[in-house]
């Protein structure tokens, strides 16, 4: 049983083996033949000449944590939609108009938050 | 210990719910970790509910999970919001500075 | 599909918020309009609701309860909502907090009040429940910009989640160990061993977290103090009603047969809530902050109420929230008065001497004080009065002697504040309007509390039309 | 039997350990990487006890949404108690940073559950479990989710919709006074309200913009 699902995905599973092994054989190779000779001044961060003012790590925008709510919720639909598809031969009418419904409701939310302006990025 | 059964899954549960639980007490650095604590907390009560649903074979349990993670999201998102415009406010998460109001 | 017809009200309510939700965004400066289309939706649903017949139906697989508990208990959230929604106006454009949201987002919760409220079922229960929550975090964090408010939603939301996190342990353990979620079924599975009795134990918690009892009350002040006003008073009448209801429909259905198990955990939190009620509002001066633990106070009493385990006690428990409403609104439309120079103030020396500036106003807070007070031959006796009743017929004495104690200790800190009201050095007034959205209430509630004793038994009627099983 | 319990053990030992780093970790941005890790955890066991489908639910909605989610804040509020993220410190030992081991960890973990699953039919032969194979756990849950349940799924989609108007009440604002292309209006311009033809007096000029 575990070869057969093997074999259905070999092709697959060998490309992965060769992406894999390739990407690490050549940082290995990288990291074993590469001269190091560590220095304070070669390790520190080269910004125009001057020490770094401020860490890499900046704070950024509040709006890509508004996409962000806006991803979770649609990710939760869709997460909805899967049991609903797959059975959705054995829930007849009531089953298709419940998820019509569910997806009216967050419709109302996406134009709510479209036309607010929410998702434009000025 | 080899057989496994409704227990184990009950005790791996309540082992991470106390981990919640304490680290909302315990926590005195910044208000997310109390946020991942709570989502601790939702993932013992999960672990609880999908054991109990299938050792008495029955789906609801089931459902009541994946109503909880919907909810869990949205807890999480609206939580996240009321940090963010508490810190535009205050410029700081940290615990122990959250006491504008005393008495 | 029978169904609907029962859900009218609660569809209703998700339709209106729909519509007003997308005629708010696509109109400019729509919080007037939507302000007033949202009072008349609880009209309409007040009509609704009393034109509707009142014989008790289980829908959903016996999920969803209508019966006259819950739709009493819906009346109850909306009427209040709808006296808070109309006082809180004149603040909410004031402080600047005029966003059509705010309505919208009031009416979801009381959706979610009225799933709870209905529920017969721990998942249906833990939606509700949810609903509402989520929606009172926004709510207490509306004022963005002011820290305060800010403070109060990230101090409302960590306490809250957690203990919805308790109350769904509890709800995982309960199913697990009865094996069904339903209510009825709960109270049938007749063996309740520790698995289910820890369960109940969890969301007694929760459910104690969410009306304030002690030792769960630690958000309360502190959320009064720093939500605006207007939400304050929200807070305090209409999640407390659904709280309550709530709170009573799990003693009495699910958990009825072990009675003996949580009887002595819920006398604990009455008789601490009311200490802590009475003692720790005397040294406030926030005016606000003091409001909180006086309602601390008095959910102790409420518990009382459901601690006597009996028909009379719930009933005595619904009456007493139900006068008790009246008084906060009436208290809090006063508090909504205390304006000078522009700005609003919160503190209890700005009200010395205001009788002789706004004689009507401090009459109006007195006959109100007086009544939190439990003085007769104001509603808020009678409230009191049918706790005590209750908890005596179960022969719970020690209870109710503190409980008379607590009462005598908290009039202190309410006669303080009609001291400071009459007897102090008068200062600037507050400015001048008069608004019938806020003097409507205080003068409606005020004459609700003076005319009690005449036709007590109006209120009695109904409430001992209500049974639960 | 012992194929469940070897099973069992991994997992939650790794979901117990992980959990214990989310609230000890010093870094905001590690504690979320434990987070992390502690649902991946969580999720192969509901998909080996046979949950399936809410174990790859989890997978999606926390891994991919919420775990994202705290990180966008955390990254919003620089909270992160380090300053350089990837190479801390200056000795050699201390050099392997925590979302490598995390993301070992969960490769592991995923080797294991792929590894693994031909053991997991073995599992039913515990009391505890017993899987109905004609029936999967997805057409379980479909099945009564959109019509048994179909109040709380609706009421689900409720919560959602306040999910997204708090987010936006509580956190957006509209930025006043900047200046953007809008194509809309871009192509939408007619030649007849943008060019005017004048005719100029002599010696007297054109004024424009009053």
């Amino acid at each position: 049983m575990f070869f057969d699902f093997l074999l259905e995905y070999l092709s697959i599973a060998i490309f992965l083996f060769i992406a894999l092994a390739l990407s690490i054989g050549f940082i290995a190779v990288n990291f074993a033949f590469s001269p190091k000779n560590p220095d304070p001044e070669k390790l520190s961060a080269y910004e125009c000449g001057f020490e770094a003012f401020d860490s890499a790590r900046s704070e950024f925008d509040v709006r890509f944590y508004l996409v962000a709510i806006l991803f979770i919720i649609f990710d939760l639909e869709i997460a909805f939609l899967f049991p609903w598809s797959v059975s959705l031969g054995n829930i007849g009418l009531l089953g298709f108009y419940s998820m019509m419904i569910f997806l009216f409701i967050l419709t109302i939310g996406f134009i709510y938050e479209w036309k607010k302006g929410a998702l434009e990025w000025e | 210990m080899i057989e496994i059964g409704l227990g184990h899954y009950l005790t791996l549960g309540a082992v991470i719910f106390s981990l919640g639980t304490l680290g909302i007490f315990l926590n005195r650095k910044n208000v997310i970790v109390i946020l991942m604590s709570v989502e601790l907390i939702l993932l013992a009560v999960n672990i609880n509910l999908v054991s109990f649903s299938i050792y008495l074979q029955d789906i609801s349990g089931q459902i009541f999970t994946m109503l909880i993670l919907t909810v869990a999201a949205a807890e999480a998102a609206i939580g996240l919001a009321i940090i963010v415009a508490y810190y535009r406010n205050k410029g700081s998460i940290r615990v122990e500075e959250i006491d504008e109001m005393k008495g | 599909m029978l169904a609907i017809k029962f859900l009218i009200p609660e569809i209703f309510l998700s339709i209106s918020i729909f519509s007003l939700l997308m005629i708010g965004v696509f109109i400019k400066n729509s919080f007037e309009i939507i302000y007033r289309l949202s009072l008349f939706v609880i009209i309409l649903i007040i009509l609704i609701i009393l034109s509707g017949d009142s014989e008790s139906i289980k829908i959903f697989s016996e999920s969803f309860t209508i019966d006259r508990f819950s739709l009493y208990s819906k009346i109850l959230i909306l009427i209040s909502t709808f006296f808070v929604l109309l006082m809180s106006k004149k603040y909410i454009v004031d402080i600047k907090n005029n966003k059509f949201e705010y309505p919208i987002i009031i009416l979801l919760s009381i959706l979610g009040m009225f799933i709870m409220v209905s529920s017969n079922d721990l998942i249906l229960f833990y939606m509700g429940l949810e609903l509402q929550s989520l929606a009172l975090y926004i709510l207490a964090s509306i004022d963005r910009d002011n820290i305060k408010s800010s403070e109060a939603g990230v101090k409302y939301f960590v306490l809250s989640a957690l203990s919805s996190g308790l109350l769904l342990y509890g709800c995982s353990l309960i199913y697990g160990f009865t094996g069904s979620t339903n209510f009825e079924e709960i109270a049938n599975s007749k063996d309740f061993n520790v698995g289910t009795i820890f369960g109940m134990v969890f969301i007694l918690v929760g459910l104690a977290f969410k009306v304030s009892a002690v030792p769960f009350h630690m958000w309360t002040p502190d959320v009064y103090q720093g939500s605006p006003t207007s939400v304050t008073s929200f807070f305090s009448v209409v999640p407390k009603a659904a709280g309550i209801a709530i709170f009573i429909k799990f003693m009495y259905l699910p958990f009825r047969d072990v009675l003996n198990q949580w009887q002595y955990i819920l006398v604990f939190m009455s008789i601490a809530s009311m200490i802590l009620g009475a003692v720790a509002a005397i040294g406030q001066t926030n005016i606000k902050r003091l409001m909180a633990y006086s309602s601390i106070g008095h959910i102790g009493y409420a518990i009382a109420g459901i601690a006597a385990g009996t028909e009379n006690g719930f009933k005595s428990t619904l009456i007493y929230i139900s006068i008790y409403i009246v008084m906060n609104i009436g208290a809090f439309a006063c508090i909504l008065l205390m304006k000078r120079d522009g700005k609003y103030v919160e503190e209890i020396e700005e009200l010395s001497g205001v009788s002789k500036n706004h004689p009507m106003m401090s009459f109006g807070l007195l006959i109100i004080l007086f009544s939190l007070a439990g003085i007769p031959p104001l509603a808020g006796f009678f409230a009191k009065f049918y706790i005590f009743m209750a908890v005596i017929e179960s022969e719970m004495y020690t209870l109710a002697i503190i409980g008379l104690v607590t009462t005598v200790l908290s009039a202190f800190y309410y006669i303080r504040i009609i001291k400071i009201m009459y007897f102090d050095e008068p200062k600037k007034p507050f400015e001048k309007f008069v608004d019938y959205k806020i003097h409507g209430p205080i003068v409606l509630s005020c004459v609700l509390l003076v005319s009690f004793f005449i036709y007590p038994s109006i209120l009695n009627e109904i409430v001992s039309n209500i049974s639960i099983f | 039997m012992i194929a469940h319990a070897l099973f069992f053990y991994f997992f939650s030992v790794i979901a117990i350990v992980s959990a214990i780093f989310v609230i000890v970790s010093r870094n905001t941005v590690h504690a979320v990487f434990f987070l992390i890790l502690d649902f991946i955890s969580i999720a192969c066991l509901f998909i080996m006890i046979g949950a399936e489908f809410l174990g790859m639910m989890m997978l999606i909605v926390y891994v991919g949404a919420v775990a994202v989610l705290f990180l966008f804040v955390v990254m919003l509020m620089n909270v992160t108690e380090q300053k350089s993220s990837w190479f801390r410190g200056t000795k050699k030992s201390n050099h392997i940073p925590t979302g490598l081991i995390v993301g070992s960890v969960i490769l592991l973990e995923l080797i294991v559950i792929v590894g693994g699953w031909k053991y997991r039919d073995t599992f039913s032969e515990t009391k505890f479990l017993s899987f109905d194979k004609e029936f999967t756990n997805t057409h379980a849950i479909g099945n009564v989710m959109y019509t048994e349940y179909i109040h709380l799924f609706q009421i689900s989609g409720i919560i959602l919709l306040l999910a997204m108007i708090g987010a936006i009440v509580l956190t957006f604002r509209k930025r006043e006074g900047v200046k953007t292309q809008s194509y809309f209006k871009q192509v939408s311009r007619e030649r007849e309200d943008s060019v005017e033809l004048v005719d100029v007096e002599f010696d007297k000029g054109v004024k424009f913009d009053d």
